[in-house]
């Protein structure tokens, strides 16, 4: 069953990540990213990592990926054109890409699993326990982070000129009378 | 917010749900059209027909046109012939397009001799539009009365 | 900006079937045939779609006293994308007649109309002619199997017209469409282009006089 | 276990789901027509079948007829992805759901959060239609169909929390064990109308179908699917419906538990009441605003739901 | 099949997708896209040792918390930023955005 799971989440996973950069159209990308965050949430049940699947998929494929989606539907739709591919730039980024392989690769194949595998599964209850004792500190700056982040987006995103709202009826009439 | 306020708008809601479920246990108005039929005024203004026996029999039409002439949407178009001994207007081929009536009884009422009268049915749904276009009279006999006919199962008057 | 605009209908056209290209049914051999032709004919959603006051009977028909859903006709849909059944009811203006057949267009097959009181038969009041304001008949545009006369005609003939199409459904003797047929028109169909010359033709009378 | 035995077991337990999911949703739709018929005196379906029974099974196998039209214009790969998308969760999520002790598919450890989690999927299906139908209406639907949803899944989940943490476990049978005595609605009744209200709005149903307005966007996000495309969105919807009140007789209703009668007709008993009360709300409401919807969520359902879990947390857990 | 290289043999695969699309899009959309695909990267790492390194802790699964947590305040914020330079610049095309004060 873990190999099953492993196997498929390994190919969505794959399928989307490389969606994901090679897509020409951005909504195409974002559904990729869709796509390999819910392989990744697959790939977590075989190491006992139900809950963080879960949260995975709550988290991540519920709020992150959805509201990137949604700008790109909200944005005007040149968002989704794609600079025309330049033969330098991706010769770069094939190159960058091949310098961080190597090094990466290497280090990978180096590490010997040495305990192997074990059915540990940690409980939600001791997930709860290690939050709120061994790493309350991060955690705390974690969620002043997410407020902080919300009324930042806010104070951002809200930053409309004046005359940019949509006038009602009424308005528009106020306003022929006055000039 | 309205203006009674969240609570007054939360008992709304509830009054709303106690509507719907005192109405669903009224008795239903449906009226199952092709097992019953559904009763109609007693002045309803179906089809017009000439006033006939049978086929091939008597008939009131002295071909006098005014029918035709005050029918709006000319529906009725007549042909007649002085054929008759008195010399007098007789029709010959006597048509009513159901596709193009209004039903605005005004043949009715302007027939001098009350030949005309509205039939009762209610339902007539046909598959040609030539159907619609009824030869009552051909060569001064009457050759149908009947409405054209169809192959549903229902066809009953009103 | 100077880029093209790539998706949200490039060139301002509404997608339509007319240029979409059509996959057969998933069942189509011929021992189901019979009850897919039962099937359709006890479900024909209507397109939600009225003109004029034959509008008014049609919603009649559908509600609590007449109640078209008994027959499995009363789910009104209002995108024509998942619609069966056109009840074309009331006048249809020359102005309205592209709107109709690209309605009928999207529609998937197979299709079916009914041409609801005298306007959408013939013309009905105002048939004459000539006409520069109103088809004559909805036939010239769209095909239509059931035609109901009346003034407007009552929700009785409106059920009747719906029973008596799922009789010619059950017989298979209805114009509905195979995918990628092309709609038997009756008669001569209207060139909508006349309407822009007739009323060229009018200005210049106007200004001669 | 070969890998073979366990793609059998899947695909065997995925159908059999599937065909529940399917049977439910067609008898649903025939009951939705019933209810709204008896609402509004009419008789409803008649004329099919016993009381009109094979209704419901006379449109599927329209639907299965019909000609399947894919626009030249829209975005064709996403445009075939999004009905299964969108119909995904719903057997997942049926198939999470407990009939009765030791009866269902499986019960996960986590599964309250699962529900909730892949409850988003369908956001995503939702989100394709939309986008790639290549219309402004779908657009539009579907925009407002996942702020809707993602508004509301805040405040869902804060009720949920509650109720986690009434039982002391995210499993569902123990959920619904922690039941036996007494049913959390009555400890937690305004956790449980908040759950209702937004699983309302979850499921896109009146009176928050903004998504779906007629009278505004033609048919929302799926305007331009056709046929069986079509009845996938549609069998998703009405799964939903059975989802949403399953969850709620879990959840608020002590699902299996009840006196005399066998747990399996207990549960279902509960569900089809909620399911009952759900359009008894369609028929009667009217739709919100876009602004209403908003405001209610952030303003009343938000602030509601925070103060329920402190008061819980401290009335149940307190230790005072 | 599940041991401890192939789950980092594909973390790797992701992060190297992460890090052409970085380099090769030029939208600011397209580069949040693959940022999301490193951070995922980083957290089948953390999966993958907790479980196969040092099984019976939590402190991995607990950092892929955090970074989920992290990841949802970043993309909030990141889509704001989007806004405010599309509506400044009328463009997300990074190349565009090259001025430092407004």
């Amino acid at each position: 069953m873990n190999e099953f799971l492993f196997i498929i989440g390994a190919l969505i996973t794959l399928g989307g990540g490389i969606l994901a950069v090679i897509a020409r159209n951005l909504f195409h990308a974002a559904l990729g990213l869709a796509a390999a965050l819910a392989g990744i949430a697959c790939l977590f049940v075989p190491i006992g990592g139900e809950l963080i699947a879960v949260v995975q998929v709550l988290v991540y494929l519920g709020a992150v990926a959805v509201s990137i989606v949604f700008i790109l539907m909200l944005s005007p739709p040149f968002y989704l054109k794609r600079a025309h591919r330049n033969a330098l730039k991706l010769s770069g980024a094939v190159g960058v890409t091949l310098i961080v392989a190597v090094p990466l690769f290497a280090a990978v194949l180096s590490v010997k699993s040495h305990g192997g595998s074990s059915d540990f599964v940690p409980t939600i209850d001791q997930l709860g326990r290690a939050l709120l004792t061994e790493f309350v500190f991060p955690f705390e700056i974690i969620s002043v982070l997410l407020t902080v982040a919300i009324i930042g987006a806010i104070v951002i995103a809200r930053d409309l000129p004046e005359d940019d709202h949509i006038m009602s009826a009424a308005e528009v009439a106020e306003k022929e009378v006055k000039a | 917010m309205s203006k009674r306020g969240f609570w007054g708008g939360f008992w709304s809601l509830i009054v709303g749900l106690g509507v719907t479920l005192r109405a669903s246990f009224r008795k239903n108005v449906t009226i199952q059209y092709p097992h019953v039929l559904v009763p109609v005024s007693p002045i309803y203004r179906g089809p017009v027909r000439l006033i006939s026996e049978e086929v091939g029999g008597d008939h009131k039409c002295i071909g006098c046109l005014a029918c035709q002439r005050i029918c709006p949407t000319h529906a009725i178009p007549i042909l007649t012939t002085k054929k008759n001994e008195e010399n007098k207007n007789v029709p010959v081929d006597f048509v009513i397009d159901d596709a193009l009536c209004c039903f605005c009884s005004l043949c009715v009422e302007v027939c001098p001799t009350v030949a005309l009268e509205h039939s009762r049915i209610g339902d007539l749904a046909v598959e040609y539009q030539a159907l619609l276009r009824r030869e009552i009279m051909h060569d001064g006999t009457i050759t149908s009365d009947n409405f054209p006919t169809s192959t549903g199962k229902s066809g009953g008057k009103s | 900006m100077d880029e093209q605009l790539p998706i949200l209908n490039p060139d301002g056209q509404y997608p339509d079937s007319v240029n979409s290209e059509t996959v057969p049914p998933i069942v189509r051999f011929l021992p189901l045939q019979k009850a897919l032709d039962l099937a359709r004919a006890n479900s024909l959603w209507p397109l939600t779609f009225g003109i004029a006051c034959c509008a008014i009977e049609m919603m009649a028909a559908s509600a609590s006293r007449y109640d078209t859903d008994r027959f499995g006709a009363g789910v009104f849909r209002n995108s024509p994308r998942q619609a069966d059944l056109m009840i074309v009811a009331g006048t249809v203006n020359l102005k309205m007649a592209p709107i109709i057949k690209r309605l009928y267009d999207q529609m998937p097959s197979p299709k079916w109309v009914i041409a609801l009181g005298s306007c959408a038969i013939c013309g009905g009041p105002f048939e004459q002619e000539d006409n520069y304001a109103v088809v004559q008949g909805v036939e010239k545009i769209v095909p239509v199997d059931i035609f109901v006369p009346g003034c407007p005609p009552r929700p009785e003939a409106l059920i009747h017209a719906i029973l008596e199409l799922q009789e010619r459904i059950k017989a298979g003797t209805t114009h509905a469409l195979e995918p990628g047929a092309v709609a038997p028109v009756t008669e001569q169909p209207v060139e909508f282009v006349d309407l822009i010359e007739r009323l060229k033709k009018q200005a210049q009378r106007k200004s001669a006089q | 276990m070969t890998i073979f035995e366990i793609l059998l077991r899947i695909v065997l337990a995925f159908g059999i789901v599937v065909t529940f999911v399917a049977l439910n949703a067609l008898f649903l739709v025939w009951l939705e027509r019933k209810v709204s018929a008896v609402i509004q005196n009419r008789l409803g379906p008649m004329e099919v079948g016993p009381l009109g029974l094979f209704q419901t099974l006379a449109d599927a196998l329209k639907l299965l007829g019909k000609e399947m039209i894919t626009p030249t214009s829209v975005d064709r790969f996403v445009f075939l992805l999004a009905p299964i998308i969108t119909f995904l969760p719903a057997p997942l999520l049926v198939s999470a759901i407990p009939i009765a002790q030791g009866i269902g598919v499986s019960d996960l450890n986590v599964g309250a959060l699962y529900l909730m989690a892949v409850s988003n999927i369908a956001f995503i299906g939702i989100l394709m239609a939309g986008w790639s139908s290549n219309n402004k209406y779908s657009l539009l639907g579907a925009i407002r169909a996942v702020a809707q949803n993602v508004s509301y899944e805040i405040p869902m989940l804060l009720a949920v929390l509650t109720i986690v943490l009434m039982a002391g476990s995210l499993k569902l049978s123990e959920i619904v064990k922690a039941q036996e005595t007494i049913p959390f609605i009555v400890l937690q009744p305004v956790a449980f109308l908040i759950y209702f209200i937004c699983s309302i709005a979850e499921s896109n149903r009146t009176p928050f179908d903004l998504p779906e307005a007629e009278s505004e966007l033609v048919a929302g996000y799926h305007t331009e699917f056709t046929g069986m495309r079509f009845a996938l969105f549609f069998l998703a919807e009405y799964t939903q419906v059975f989802v949403l009140s399953a969850i709620i007789t879990t959840f608020f209703l002590g699902g299996w538990n009840g006196p005399l009668l066998h747990p399996i007709v207990w549960f279902f008993l509960k569900t089809y009441l909620v399911i009952f009360v759900v359009m008894w709300l369609r028929w009667t409401y009217p739709r919100l605003r876009s602004d209403q919807l908003m405001n209610f969520n952030w303003r009343v359902l938000l602030p509601l739901a925070i103060l329920n879990l402190l008061v819980s947390t401290v009335v149940y857990r307190g230790g005072w | 099949m599940t041991s401890l290289t192939s789950y980092l043999v594909l973390s790797v695969i992701l992060f190297l997708c992460g890090v052409f699309g970085l380099m090769e899009r030029r939208n600011l959309v397209g580069i949040l896209i693959s940022i999301e695909l490193m951070l995922n990267a980083a957290s089948i790492n953390f999966m993958a040792f907790n479980h196969f390194l040092f099984p019976g802790t939590v402190t991995g699964q607990i950092m892929t918390l955090f970074v989920i947590g992290l990841a949802a305040a970043e993309a909030t914020l990141f889509l704001a930023i989007v806004f405010a330079v599309y509506r400044h610049y009328r463009s997300v095309n990074v190349e565009r955005v090259d001025h430092l004060r407004g």
